[in-house]
């Protein structure tokens, strides 16, 4: 229904909506973890403030689950009058923003503990994540619009969790100025969709563009792009990536780096099959354009990055590049969508696993820089080796998840006849052997600085938090790739409504 | 006489200027002003709409409350940051901030 | 809406006024003379405009002015009998309440402009104390216009043709009269403007066509607000044998004087007091006046 | 309102408006900044109320007044020069922003002006406060609910930054498990 301004409308779609609650269980837990978390940091005293954590990790994880039982109990299908919908995508998008979500809460814990507001910051992550799934399940444009400020806002406050510290505030702040600024554009864009179509329903609006002249048709998506491409920090739109993710915390650059990232790849496909349906404006051509810059520019810039907190945000600009592949492809190739499904889990676990084994070198060596990783091997075995999976799985060498992903990709981008990206992706393959190996080579051979030679060797993991993301990171890293058969399956089910 | 095409064009002016500010000015709180003004903008465009192509859309209508939501709660985030920044380092100057490589 | 709403509109603001000057007379039990209201104000218009060195001539020469135009629309939105008001908005009510915030970036400009200690410190409290009851005012307007099913202040006022607002939702009217008195700069809450902590605040510095427009302002604000607050709570028009128009004035009237009475004799309150007030008592009992007109509207009004 | 009374409002709400917008950017005080903001879009709920949206235009006028009134005394308190007495410069890139925001604006306005909207219905009214309420309790029930969310995390965030120390900060220990 494209507009419900009467009474009769609004009593119809109140039975249906009811009827439909079911469908909305993974938003009704984190919404209900946000709200509670909020209120229970109220009431907690502040040595017991981390079992607000366990309540938000234990929210998202049960998102997770539902969003599992929802698509096995109730199947897919668009609610609430297409303002929401529940499909394949979403759910399993949702699925994966709650254990990452999870993940990156107790990647945050030990960095937090005992200090001011830590129980403020577990709810605005629930909150974010919760923005992430309305993003990845909005097919209307107020929604769209509303989700992207939403999970921008509760970003920009994480990522000035550190308040004393300059560069922290520094960081939100440029994050700030770019992602209000992108939001705009987006929100103008979506103002002009809407006096196309008269309604603010994606499909709708998909419906009229197919027959709107061609320049409107591009200035009007060049601007909602310029929202979704900053969420996912697509090239040209990438320039506050670094800044935020070395000023944040390194559990909220974590989080940056795979659920906001992510949410906005997803919404991106959506809002590009819902509104620009059989290739209007061969828009299919510009997104792959898009991707081949997006992966040059991040590979080659990382190149030169001697602190691995930049040198991991320039390498995730990469792999949003080698994502948007996915998306590229999603028009002219069944396998498209899959592959980006897929690859988004395997990224999920292979950056958190990188992210996880930085946070633990900064927490025990104060530094982020490469040099701060020399020796890693002969102080903390286990760590080098999550650290070597997760970079060589970036890197994409096999048996490990980002070498089956990548393949999917470049099978999908040959399938939907864009041959010359899949070139482009190897060369950048190539290219980025640099500087993962730049990492991993005075983790593994080097001997530790000469400040801390007496460093015995140590085989035990702590904090806990982190060896629990250490450990599911890795073994979700490795068994992604040996065991590709099911879950490839799985994202071949992960297919999108049209509304 | 009054049409819908006026309407935009005054929109889209209005946009410019919101652009205009956040490129040219150098303290963060000008730059929200700025995007005040693109988001105010926006809901010029989809009430212009509403006026002389869609009368019933009442989605549109929705959609500029979306937008006033939007312009008070990045503002009031923006605020925030702003205090928290000042508080540290006693500016609010973009210029200013050159910790980070950019 | 015709074309001659505005003259309509003007002409009752300077009645009103006037009336008003009078009815303080009445309520400070001086001897009721229009002449001595005459005079001040021709003693205030010859006073020369320029004022000593303000700091910013612009702002502080167009918040008088500014302030007249927000009382003047206020009072457009109040309907007086069937058939005459100003503006007849559906959504009236909140136009009202859009029309009085604007006093607060005028009141904000005088102090502001003017430049000094005092006038700025006036100022920031009264952005406070309208920032903080902003709130409660919104809401306890919507909740007046639940029962009507509506936010047209006509259709406010024949909702209340048996039974007056007050008498339904006696809270609502509780967390109006705060407001009310703040807005027309009374006590308990002249916090911006008050002779003896601040030297006469915002308005100090003003002299000749400048405080002549703020004190007309003033009165017209008075009626405005007491003609909406028998509009929300009192029943309006409505009243046995009298006519609808004289029902209005009178009750208008006798709520003017009631607040007048009021402001002369509460003693003020300290400005955090006041907000924590605000923001700790009136913004919850707000919501809870809410629940309230959607309980008596569900059970009564349908 | 009369076809008179309705161009009587929009061409001069227009023009001014325009004109506060650019002048905010070109005072050097901080003050007038805000001040000329409020008049910008509190003016641009003068234009919603001529293009017949009321309860659009009069919550515009509303949310703006409280809206820039937060933000010049935000301006005031953190600006270096709030009253402009030292007519210090706050601009970089004059030239260079100045052109890009004319080509977007031109550009904008071009398309704008080209593209054949749909222009069925003329001289209706745009959705009263019923109608619009209709929605927001059926169709868009869902966002709503999820705006309501957005603006509680505001809060939350917004605290989470600004107030300083924590719940929990003693005299004394202020800042001690600062993060």
């Amino acid at each position: 229904m494209p507009n419900g301004g009467t009474l009769e409308q609004a009593k119809s779609i109140e039975e249906m909506m009811l009827r439909e609650l079911a469908w909305l269980w993974p938003i009704g837990a984190l919404t209900l973890g946000a709200i509670v978390a909020v209120l229970l940091t109220m009431v907690l005293p502040r040595h017991r403030q981390g079992l607000i954590g366990a309540w938000a990790a234990g929210a998202h994880v049960t998102a997770a689950v539902l969003a599992v039982a929802v698509w096995l109990d109730r199947g897919v299908r668009a609610i609430m009058e297409q303002t929401v919908i529940v499909d394949g995508l979403s759910l399993t998008m949702t699925a994966l923003i709650g254990i990452s979500g999870a993940l990156c809460i107790a990647l945050a814990r030990p960095a937090l503990a005992g200090t001011e507001r830590e129980g403020e910051f577990y709810a605005m992550l629930t909150f974010a994540s919760l923005s992430a799934v309305m993003l990845v399940m909005a097919a209307d444009a107020a929604l769209l619009g509303l989700a992207i400020g939403a999970l921008g806002l509760s970003t920009f406050v994480m990522t000035g969790y550190l308040r004393r510290s300059t560069r922290s505030n520094e960081a939100s702040i440029k994050y700030y100025i770019f992602g209000t600024v992108s939001g705009a554009f987006m929100l103008y864009g979506l103002s002009w969709w809407f006096g196309l179509a008269g309604t603010t329903n994606l499909r709708l609006i998909g419906e009229q563009l197919q027959s709107a002249p061609q320049g409107y048709v591009i200035a009007s998506t060049a601007l909602v792009i310029f929202g979704l491409g900053y969420k996912a920090a697509l090239v040209p739109f990438h320039f506050w990536t670094p800044d935020a993710y070395d000023g944040a915390p390194v559990s909220v650059a974590a989080y940056m780096s795979v659920l906001p990232k992510l949410a906005g790849l997803a919404a991106l496909a959506r809002v590009l099959t819902l509104a620009l349906p059989e290739d209007t404006a061969g828009w299919a051509t510009a997104i792959a354009v898009l991707a081949a810059l997006t992966m040059t520019v991040g590979n080659v810039a990382a190149l030169a990055q001697r602190n691995v907190v930049r040198l991991l945000a320039y390498s995730s600009i990469a792999q949003s590049g080698y994502l948007l592949m996915g998306v590229a492809a999603i028009n002219g190739s069944d396998q498209g969508l899959a592959a980006l499904v897929y690859y988004a889990m395997a990224y999920a676990a292979m950056n958190l696993g990188a992210f996880a084994v930085v946070a633990a070198v900064q927490r025990e060596r104060r530094s982020v820089d490469i040099d701060a990783f020399k020796g890693l091997g002969r102080t903390h075995p286990w760590w080098t080796v999550v650290l070597v999976l997760s970079f060589l799985s970036l890197l994409g060498l096999p048996p490990l998840a980002g070498f089956v992903g990548k393949l999917e990709l470049f099978k999908a981008s040959i399938d939907a006849g864009q041959s010359w990206l899949a070139v482009v992706a190897v060369v950048n393959t190539v290219i980025s052997l640099y500087y993962y190996l730049r990492v991993i080579s005075p983790a593994v051979l080097d001997a530790p600085a000469e400040a801390e030679p007496g460093v015995p060797r140590t085989w035990v993991v702590r904090p806990t938090p982190i060896a629990v993301v250490l450990g599911l990171t890795a073994v979700a890293t490795v068994a992604f790739g040996l065991a590709a058969e099911p879950l490839l399956r799985l994202a071949e089910k992960a297919t999108m409504l049209s509304g | 006489m009054i049409s819908l095409p006026v309407v935009l064009v005054a929109a889209g002016l209005m946009f410019a200027i919101g652009l205009y500010g956040v490129l040219g000015q150098t303290n963060t709180i000008m730059v929200m002003m700025g995007v005040e003004l693109m988001l105010g903008a926006a809901m010029l465009n989809v009430v212009g709409f509403l006026r002389y192509s869609w009368p019933d859309a009442t989605s549109g209508a929705f959609f500029v409350l979306i937008l006033m939501t939007l312009m008070a709660v990045e503002a009031a985030v923006g605020f925030a940051l702003v205090i928290s920044a000042f508080r540290h380092s006693r500016t609010a100057e973009i210029d200013d901030m050159h910790e980070l490589k950019g | 809406m015709s074309d001659l709403t505005p003259f309509v509109v003007l002409a009752v603001a300077l009645v009103g006024a006037g009336c008003a000057a009078l009815l303080e007379q009445v309520v400070s039990g001086l001897r009721v003379s229009p002449q001595a209201v005459l005079t001040s104000v021709s003693r205030t218009l010859r006073q020369p405009l320029r004022a000593p060195q303000v700091r910013d001539g612009w702002l502080y020469h167009l918040a008088p002015g500014l302030l007249l135009v927000a009382a003047v629309a206020a009072l457009a939105f109040v309907p007086w009998a069937p058939g005459f008001r100003g503006i007849d908005l559906s959504t009236g009510a909140i136009g009202f309440a859009a029309a009085l915030a604007y006093v607060t970036p005028a009141v904000f400009m005088a102090g502001w402009g003017a430049g000094r200690a005092l006038t700025v410190l006036g100022a920031f409290r009264w952005l406070a104390l309208m920032l903080a009851y902003a709130m409660p005012l919104a809401m306890v307007i919507t909740a007046v216009a639940a029962p009507a099913g509506s936010l047209r202040p006509s259709d406010i006022v024949e909702v209340q043709h048996a039974v007056p607002m007050a008498l339904v939702q006696p809270l609502a009217l509780a967390l109006w009269v705060p407001a009310a008195l703040a807005v027309c700069f009374l006590a308990p809450f002249d916090v911006a403007h008050c002779d003896e902590e601040l030297g006469g605040g915002v308005f100090s510095e003003y002299r000749g066509l400048d405080a002549a427009l703020v004190a007309l302002a003033r009165r017209v604000l008075l009626v405005a607000v007491s003609g909406m607050t028998v509009v929300l709570f009192f029943s309006g028009w409505h009243g046995p044998l009298l006519p609808a128009a004289v029902w209005m004035v009178a009750k208008t009237a006798a709520v003017a004087a009631g607040m007048l009475w009021m402001g002369g004799r509460v003693p003020r309150m300290e400005i955090d007091r006041a907000l924590e007030l605000a923001w700790k008592v009136a913004n919850p009992l707000a919501l809870v006046a809410i629940v309230w007109a959607g309980l008596v509207t569900l059970l009564f009004y349908r | 309102m009369s076809d008179l009374a309705t161009a009587l409002v929009f061409w001069p709400a227009v023009a001014i408006m325009l004109v506060t917008g650019v002048y905010v950017f070109r005072t050097a005080s901080m003050a007038r900044a805000g001040l000329l903001l409020l008049a910008s879009l509190g003016i641009e709920g003068l234009v919603f109320l001529a293009l017949a949206s009321e309860f659009l235009g009069v919550l515009q006028l509303l949310m703006m007044s409280g809206e820039m009134v937060i933000m010049v005394f935000f301006m005031v308190m953190f600006m270096p020069d709030p009253g402009g007495l030292m007519g210090m410069d706050m601009t970089h890139d004059k030239r260079r922003s100045a052109s890009l925001a004319v080509a977007v604006g031109i550009g904008l306005a071009v398309v704008a002006v080209l593209t054949d909207w749909p222009a069925r219905v003329v001289g209706r009214d745009a959705p009263d406060v019923r109608a619009i309420g209709f929605e927001v309790m059926g169709r868009s029930m869902l966002t709503f609910l999820f705006a309501a969310m957005t603006i509680l995390f505001a809060m939350v965030g917004g605290v989470l930054l600004a107030k300083h120390g924590g719940r929990f900060a003693q005299i004394g220990a202020a800042g001690k498990g600062e993060a």
